[in-house]
């Protein structure tokens, strides 16, 4: 768009405010919180006051979200900023879960920061910061928004990675994750250029529009390109074998933080990567397709045979959480097939999937929260959880009850989850890629139950030399996470239709 | 002999593409993190190199303007990213990456 | 009548009760236990009006319920009973209240029991009501969740192991079947003029002549995958001992009395309706597992020292007799297939229930710990012994009449099959009756002279079984009566796809010759 | 009520007993000793006073057969079948005999379990095995056969091993049912194959289907119906079980092992001689078996030592010349033997079980002798008896084993003939031998033999010690044990008494059932309409006849001369059996039963276990399962490896993406170019 206008002349595009609505109060309110922060130095309200700005920014930007979809759902999408943001269901839909999973970040965090003595409202804002980040990405249409979308929702989480400043292993995790994130950055911001090269735009919308009309001679700088921005991307959705980060950094970060990255980030990294691949590329769909097929079947059996071996528990999540990124791979590869209805349904398949995701792994992580805070969150070893149906049945049961949705056992969320996506699948033809995941799903079950067998079968350890461990009241907020996650699964599991024609509606194709 | 050479946008480009290579290689051989992450920025201003040329060539001034977003972003990273290396280093002497690994396997 | 959602009530009475027990404060177990009876007591009563109500000598499906479930993929809400499933329903709401009773005596995490054993119920039914593909497999991938904590939470000492494995094994089995369903609904919406659906009723007149030979032979595998695995078929069965041995004793009561049958329901119901071409075709590999299941899993179980490893592998062996029955594709076969599916049900839970009753007095299972029982507990033995006949399939007794058909229904068609399998009823005879001569015969000494009998509850949990299993044994036409319309449904159907034809004899008996 | 309606009722006979079962089952205990066991018998009676009505009934009904069906027990598709019963000449003589003898053995066993803390529990299972024999006998199709034959089986298990603290008894009552079961296996698919090729297991359908039968088939149903009466029947070579059988009490042995369920056996051959008629071939084969048997069983019988098994190997030879006579085609030879033995076998095990009775548990004949003196009515009921079985005229046994003799020669069977003549002086022989140790000659009991002299106050009934656990019954080899008590050899009460004297005078004139005579062939002639398409035997004339009677008489008198010859005096030294040591090397033989319980032992001790073992060890636990725990270990160690993989250092994940991006660009740029 900005290629078309008079080069001497600077054109201010029309901004329509509603539409980076979210993005506005979310950013707000970190802005808010570190003025305040920065304004006030000291006083218990402080963070609660942060607390309730932040919580106020989350909940105005759903708002404004479920405006934005009611008018999208009527009228269309939106173009704004000279072409640069497009609303659009699959946006809204996406920021939607962003948004849902950076409340339950928030609330979840609320006791954990106080528990951990970490800088709360420093803390608040960076999630909000990068939440702002994330809610762009799943409107970008423009490659450089995504690129920096990307950024802006990546920085503050190296940050936040390696926020609990007294646990070397968070700085690590900090550490890592910055080293790694900048250089996939910088492999997408090269790809970005290659197909700026190729298509003479980075309008995600325009690339479209130049491919169909214009057949390129010389195919290989934007082949070379896409794989690049494939690469950055294949990197922040932890698809293998980009994957390698993901279980340090989900392992050392704080736990809620993991929760948020493993949710809100996968959201976000995939709306970019489906927007970018359907959207602009689809007339080399030949080519990338079975790149994804490979990325998928890569990360099912890497994620879910590497996960057996494990004994820490927020490790084998982590290790759970790229397997996942296969299956919704899985889904994208079966949207990317000519057929539309089967195109459709593999969008719809990997958006639900999305969803359910989201709040099984944020679900997972609360109770994990709420274990590890004997051990201050230094340590999530199996033998940590043994006998935890014991001593906490409730929270037992809960997690059981995430492990199970996550290993897709019907009536939980990931069962319909992943009925879709095989469904999807299947549909495109894709046999092989639907084998492989059931069958990687066989071998995941194994690591889930085998969490399940420690907190169920096994007896409690030996009172003698351990503190009595008190059964102290999960805080309300945590409570919140847990019971909404639960909810949410459980519902998804048991009525799927009621969250399935979300998804639907959120579909390119439709 | 000079005269000859007629720099053309292959040039650059190629220059850029050595650019990002020599970057992406002394991120995998060197071990020091600040020298790390001064590799990531050689690969960010071989990104920029090729916006440039290309903004050039297409004759489109939206392909410079990316480089000014990029150079933000750069500057953004270098500031959390050096936070985050002083915080280590604070904790521990050295500045190896291949110190911090505690987390593997 | 027609407005009153029976089926769903079944399926729901015992998930409330469930929900019910959740509710109770677990330092209260007889309250849970009160509840849990409550609900598989109810359940068993709308069993009981649903085998009042049916109606006999009607083939197709009758109490139907549907309903839209998920939109998007036209997976729906389908009940239904026929004559096939009915008595897998009355044989479920049965051994619930005998399982839970039989439960009585345990003592740890009496609530959390309680509702896994309610759970497990209903998702049980619900396998056996299920009518849409899907909702069927919901169900089907349920029961392991439910089974995997009885198993897990209240086993014996190897229970860990066991419930991983029975867990894994069973997964992996289904999760072919679910590729193989998708494939088939999908391939059925792509015809054209059809809907995406995953109702049996409509793939059923489809499949057949819609899906190719070479298709249909593979979706027949990827079902046989998962139907083999529960069955379970040699060599797939190495997870059922493990199982069987660690579970508890309600545990096992349900595993053996209802669990495996859901793989021989499922042969039934869909293998041979959806792919009957592949189904004729691939018949002498099923009879060719059957028959060695009948014959391996009778040899080996007479090998083992601990008595429910034993029970466990003779489960083999009857289930193979199952096999054998559906797969000879005859009224006969098919009819004593189900039969034994009964009495198998019967006979195998109530040796369970009596081996539990043992280890609840001498905690142990080996068979060489035992001895002479028969003398110091001698209602407990002589149950044992009457049980161990009625498995042996002693005429008068359930399990002759279904084993006997069965076998008849085999030989009609294929007869070495038949015959080989026929050998399995001498070996029937081996194991138990030596099991029998090791643990009950001879002279007790040191622990077992001095054992306390059965007690009141105890007699109830395992005589009705045994009633029952004889009076199907002597009288088993109310049993036929219902099934045979819908039997004759599945060969019909079979028939009017295939080149397949019933022997004459097998449906018109001495009418044929004339 | 008309002889129609009154044989509609005929279920009833297999009900009585059957109801008698049931209580006795749920309240033996309760009803207590001797109530229990009067109940079982009044029953008995009751039900043969219903069979003496039947079979009055039945003579007044044209056609001599009348069937008729309770419900519908079987129904599947087109095989149905009834629970039907059916009233005929053949089904009748069995139940009046069943009936009949079993009353009498019910009586006897009020005496002989006498204080038995299982006392009730023993009725309830006689009662429940004359229910089923009735039911194997009165049945109107295969399958109700079937069910009792089964019933039966199972009766024989729970009596055999009805004292099953004894493990030989445990061992032996397992024994019998599973080699019943390997002719159960012949028996069900027999019926496979009828019902697959006539439609229908009713009586009724065989006599006209089985004509229509092409060879092949006919003698595959008749051959697999011998298997299962071979099993049943005790013969070659599934008769193992049959001695064993002796480890139950004594009045099962007369009642079961002797009278009563080894005949059925003969029922069935007889019952379905239609296909047996059909196929020739198979009458062929039950001819040898038959013969065959009875002379292997009858040599067995020569040297062991136990007074039972005697009785067991001699029954097992007596049930081969019934098949004989099936074989070569005379039926109602047949069934005459078979209620002739019944009456004079059931004596001689009631005598047997009153000596033992009388002898503290005492079955080894080596250690008797001269007991005549001490019980002089077991003596002459087991005397006549003995006559009977040697074939001595006019004792019943003579005229049904002439009888079987001469039909086998006039149906030009000579080979067959030979070898139940030769059986028949076997027979004689050891009966004899039996008969002289046991009564006659020098009392063993009162010098201690072999072992250590034993105390005068020994108990009777010795239940706890280990000798009672070792079970009563004498292998051939054992060395003769010493008697357990001294003193007091005594008769036996009265109601052993009197069953076993009414037993030996039926055993006296039974043979007036079936004169060899035109007109006093009763038996003959009441049958007739069940054979009715068989072809007659005729003797050729007279005189061969006559002749023939002769050879047959001589044979008896010559086996019994030889026994008189070596045992006149008893045994000297209890220890040396003067018979066996002359057969030398056969002798040693025939005591081990031709060693084939060994080898069948052997066979599945030896490979049979270890092919077991392998399937359970080796290949269920090994194969099998490792390879599912083979996958799992693969999976793990791949998890492993990948672990190494994820090594921590930042440059090594790296390396990773770039690899990967490297391959992408590989992939692409491929395609591209």
């Amino acid at each position: 768009m900005i290629a078309q206008a008079d080069p001497q002349e600077l054109v201010t595009p029309t901004v329509d405010w509603l539409a980076i609505g979210p993005e506005i109060a979310l950013a707000g309110a970190a802005i808010f919180i570190v003025l305040l922060r920065s304004i006030v130095r000291r006083g218990p309200w402080v963070y609660r006051a942060s607390l309730f700005l932040a919580i106020g920014g989350v909940v105005a930007a759903g708002v404004l979200l479920g405006r934005q979809w009611n008018i999208v759902r009527d009228d269309g999408a939106i173009d704004t900023i000279a072409g640069m943001v497009r609303i659009d269901g699959f946006g809204v839909f996406l920021g939607a879960i962003v948004v849902a999973a950076t409340l339950l970040t928030v609330l979840l965090a609320s006791a954990y920061v106080e528990r951990e003595r970490l800088e709360g409202p420093e803390y608040l804002a960076l999630v909000l910061m990068s939440a702002t980040g994330m809610v762009a990405m799943t409107t970008a249409n423009d490659l450089i928004v995504v690129f920096v979308a990307l950024e802006v929702l990546s920085i503050p989480l190296y940050v936040l990675a390696a926020f609990d400043r007294r646990r070397l292993a968070s700085q690590e995790a900090g550490i890592k994750y910055f080293v790694l994130g900048a250089f996939s950055s910088a492999i997408l911001l090269y790809g970005i250029a290659l197909v700026y090269g190729a298509t003479g735009t980075t309008s995600i919308t325009g690339i479209a529009d130049f491919l169909a009309a214009n057949t390129l001679l010389e195919q290989g700088v934007l082949l070379a390109g896409f794989a690049l921005v494939l690469v950055g991307l294949g990197f922040k959705i932890a698809a293998v074998p980009f994957h390698m980060w993901t279980p340090d950094v989900y392992q050392g970060a704080p736990t809620p933080v993991t929760a948020f990255m493993s949710s809100a980030t996968k959201v976000a990294g995939f709306a970019a990567l489906l927007r970018v691949f359907e959207v602009a590329f689809p007339t080399y769909r030949e080519d990338w397709r079975p790149v994804i097929a490979a990325l998928a079947v890569l990360s099912l059996v890497v994620g879910s045979v590497a996960a057996v071996v494990q004994t820490d528990v927020k490790r084998m999540l982590a290790y759970s959480s790229i397997a996942h990124a296969g299956y919704i791979l899985v889904g994208f590869a079966a949207a990317s097939v000519g057929n539309r209805d089967a195109a459709a349904r593999g969008q719809e398949a990997a958006l639900f999937y999305l969803l359910v995701y989201a709040f099984m792994t944020i679900g997972a992580f609360a109770v994990v929260t709420v274990v590890a805070r004997r051990r201050h969150d230094a340590r999530h070893d199996l033998d940590d959880y043994r006998g935890l149906a014991v001593r906490e049945p409730i929270l037992a049961g809960l997690l059981a009850f995430f492990l199970l949705a996550q290993a897709g056992v019907p009536l939980t969320g990931g069962f319909v989850a992943k009925l879709q996506v095989f469904a999807a699948a299947v549909e495109a033809r894709q046999y092989a890629l639907a084998i492989v995941g059931v069958l990687a799903a066989v071998v995941a079950a194994f690591f889930y139950i085998r969490l399940v067998v420690v907190m169920f079968a096994s007896e409690p350890e030996p009172a003698e030399g351990e503190e009595a461990v008190p059964r102290a009241a999960v805080e309300p907020g945590t409570g919140f996470v847990l019971a909404t996650c639960a909810a949410i699964t459980l519902v998804i599991g048991i009525l799927p239709g009621t969250f399935l024609h979300f998804a639907r509606d959120a579909t390119f194709l439709l | 002999m000079i005269a000859a050479l007629e720099l053309t946008a292959n040039h650059y480009l190629v220059l850029a593409a050595v650019l990002f290579t020599i970057g992406a290689v002394g991120l995998l051989i060197r071990r020091n993190v600040l020298v790390m992450f001064m590799c990531v920025e050689l690969m960010l201003n071989a990104a920029n190199l090729t916006f440039v040329t290309f903004a050039r060539e297409l004759d489109d001034v939206g392909g410079q303007a990316i480089v000014f977003f990029t150079l933000v972003v750069a500057a953004a990273e270098v500031a959390v990213g050096l936070a985050i290396i002083v915080a280590i280093f604070r904790r521990r002497r050295g500045a190896t990456a291949d110190d911090v690994h505690l987390l593997k396997g | 009548m027609d407005e009153f959602p029976l089926l769903t009530c079944i399926i729901l009475t015992p998930a409330v009760g469930a929900v019910l027990v959740a509710l109770t404060p677990a330092r209260r177990p007889e309250l849970s236990r009160a509840v849990g009876y409550a609900a598989t007591a109810a359940t068993a009563g709308f069993a009981g009006y649903l085998l009042w109500h049916f109606e006999t000598g009607r083939a197709g499906y009758q109490f139907v319920e549907d309903h839209r479930w998920i939109g998007s993929l036209g997976v729906r809400y389908l009940l239904g009973v026929d004559g096939i499933s009915l008595f897998m329903v009355a044989l479920t709401a049965l051994l619930f209240p005998l399982g839970l009773l039989a439960s009585a005596t345990l003592t740890e995490r009496v609530k959390a029991f309680t509702v896994w054993m309610l759970i497990l119920e209903a998702s049980l039914l619900g396998v056996f009501l299920g009518l849409d593909l899907v909702l069927f497999f919901v169900f089907f991938e349920i029961v392991l969740v439910p089974m995997y904590f009885i198993i897990g939470g209240w086993g014996h000492e190897n229970r860990v192991y066991a419930a991983i494995k029975f867990f894994l094994f069973t997964m992996a089995g289904s999760a072919f079947l679910l590729v193989g369903l998708l494939t088939l609904a999908f391939l059925h919406a792509r015809a054209p003029g059809n809907d995406l659906t995953f109702d049996l009723r409509v793939l059923m007149e489809w499949a057949p002549g819609g899906l190719s030979d070479g298709t249909a032979r593979l979706l027949f595998l990827a079902f046989f995958a998962a139907f083999a695995v529960k069955v379970p078929l040699f060599p797939l069965h190495t997870w059922l001992p493990d199982a069987h041995t660690e579970a508890p004793t309600a545990g096992s009561v349900i595993l053996a009395g209802v669990l495996l049958k859901m793989g021989t329901y499922g042969f039934l119901r869909f293998s041979l309706t959806l792919f009957p071409e592949a189904a004729v075709d691939l018949a002498p590999l099923l009879l060719v597992l059957a028959t060695i299941g009948i014959t391996y899993g009778a040899i080996v179980a007479a090998m083992q020292p601990d008595l429910k490893r034993l029970i466990a592998y003779s489960s083999v062996a009857h289930l193979g007799f199952v096999v054998l029955g559906i797969f000879a594709l005859t009224t006969q076969g098919l009819e004593g297939g189900l039969f034994t599916m009964i009495s198998h049900g019967l006979t195998t839970s109530a040796l369970f229930l009596l081996v539990g009753m043992l280890y609840d007095r001498r905690h142990t299972r080996q068979i060489s710990d035992f001895g002479g029982l028969w003398k110091s507990v001698p209602i407990l033995g002589g149950l044992f012994v009457a049980t161990a006949f009625a498995s042996i399939g002693l005429p008068g007794f359930s399990g002759f009449v279904g084993e006997f058909l069965a076998l008849l229904g085999t030989f009609l068609v294929h007869r070495p099959y038949a015959i080989v399998a026929a050998v399995g009823v001498i070996l029937a005879a081996v194991y138990l009756l030596w099991a029998v001569q090791r643990a009950f015969t001879g002279e007790p000494s040191g622990e077992n002279a001095t054992l306390p009998d059965l007690g009141f509850r105890e007699l109830a949990c395992v005589v009705p079984l045994l009633g029952l299993s004889l009076f199907l044994g002597i009288y088993p036409k109310p049993v036929i009566d219902r099934v045979e319309p819908s039997v004759k449904g599945i060969i019909e159907h079979v028939e009017d796809h295939t080149d397949y034809e019933e022997p004459a004899v097998a449906t018109e008996g001495e009418e044929a010759e004339r | 009520m008309s002889a129609r309606e009154l044989l509609d009722l005929v279920w009833l006979i297999p009900a009585l007993p059957l109801f008698g079962a049931v209580v006795l089952l749920l309240f033996g205990k309760r009803i207590g000793e001797p109530a229990a066991g009067w109940l079982g018998t009044g029953l008995m009676g009751l039900a043969f006073a219903w069979s003496v009505v039947t079979f009055l009934a039945l003579r007044d009904v044209e056609p001599r057969a009348h069937s008729y069906d309770l419900f519908t027990w079987l129904p599947s598709g087109g095989f149905e079948v009834k629970m039907g019963f059916l009233a005929d000449p053949l089904s009748v003589t069995f139940i009046l005999f069943v009936t009949g003898v079993g009353a009498l053995i019910h009586l006897y066993a009020i005496g002989y379990m006498h204080g038995d803390a299982r006392f009730g529990r023993f009725f309830a299972y006689m009662n429940l095995f004359a229910a089923s024999m009735l039911v194997l006998v009165l049945g109107n199709n295969f399958l109700v056969t079937f069910l009792g034959w089964e019933g039966v089986g199972l009766c024989s298990y729970l009596l055999v091993s009805f004292w099953f603290e004894r493990n030989s008894a445990a061992v032996a009552g397992k024994k019998a049912f599973v080699t019943n079961r390997i002719g159960d296996f012949g028996f069900m698919l027999a019926m496979f194959l009828i019902f697959a090729r006539l439609g229908s297991l009713d009586y009724g359908v065989m006599t006209e289907g089985a004509d229509g039968l092409a060879n092949g088939t006919a003698t595959a149903i008749a051959l697999l119906l011998f298997l299962g009466a071979v099993g049943k029947s005790a013969q070659f070579p599934l008769h193992v079980w049959l001695p064993d059988a002796m480890e139950g009490p004594t009045p099962v042995s007369a009642l079961i092992h002797a009278a009563t369920m080894v005949t059925a056996g003969v029922f069935l051959v007889a019952r379905a001689h239609p296909f047996f008629e059909a196929s020739g071939s198979a009458s062929e084969v039950v001819a040898w078996v038959g013969a065959g048997t009875a002379l292997f069983a009858g040599t067995i019988a020569l040297v062991q030592p136990d007074i039972k098994r005697v009785l067991a190997y001699s029954t097992v030879s007596q049930l081969g010349y019934m098949f004989l006579a099936l074989g070569v085609g005379a039926y109602g030879a047949a069934i005459f033997l078979v209620v002739m033995h019944a009456f004079f076998k059931a004596t001689l095990f009631l005598g047997a079980g009153s000596v033992i009775h009388g002898n503290a548990d005492n079955q080894d004949i080596r250690t008797m002798g001269g007991l005549r003196r001490y019980m002089p009515y077991t003596a002459a009921a087991f005397i006549i008896a003995w006559l009977a079985i040697a074939g001595i005229p006019p004792f019943a046994g003579f005229w049904a084993k002439d009888e079987v003799l001469a039909d086998a020669f006039f149906a030009d069977q000579f080979g067959v003939w030979a070898v139940g003549t030769v059986a028949a002086a076997l027979t004689a022989l050891y009966m004899a031998r039996e008969v002289w140790l046991v009564f006659f000659g020098n009392e063993r009991f009162r010098a201690p033999a072999g072992g250590d002299p034993v105390e005068e106050h020994a108990e009777e009934t010795p239940r706890d010690s280990e000798e009672w656990l070792r079970g009563p019954t004498v292998a051939y080899g054992e060395p003769p044990r010493s008697p357990r008590l001294t003193h007091d050899r005594h008769e036996v009460p009265p109601t052993m008494v009197v069953p076993v004297l009414v037993l030996a005078a039926l055993s006296v004139v039974g043979g007036l059932l079936n004169l060899p005579f035109k007109t006093l062939e009763h038996l003959g002639h009441w049958l007739e309409p069940v054979f009715e398409g068989v072809p007659e035997i005729e003797a050729t004339s007279f005189l061969s006849a006559a002749r023939l009677s002769t050879l047959s008489v001589f044979m008896g008198v010559l086996g019994i001369a030889i026994a008189l010859l070596l045992y006149r005096r008893g045994l000297p030294d209890p220890a040396r059996d003067p018979l066996d040591e002359r057969l030398g090397v056969a002798g040693r033989v025939f005591g081990h039963a031709w060693y084939v319980d060994e080898s069948i032992a052997r066979a599945v001790a030896g490979p049979g276990r270890r092919f077991a073992d392998w399937l359970n060890d080796g290949l269920d636990h090994r194969g099998i399962d490792g390879a599912v725990n083979g996958v799992a270990n693969l999976v793990r160690r791949t998890g492993g490896g990948l672990r190494r993989v994820q090594s921590g250092l930042v440059r090594n994940y790296a390396l990773g993406v770039v690899f990967g991006a490297a391959g992408l660009l590989l992939f692409l740029v491929f395609r591209a170019g």
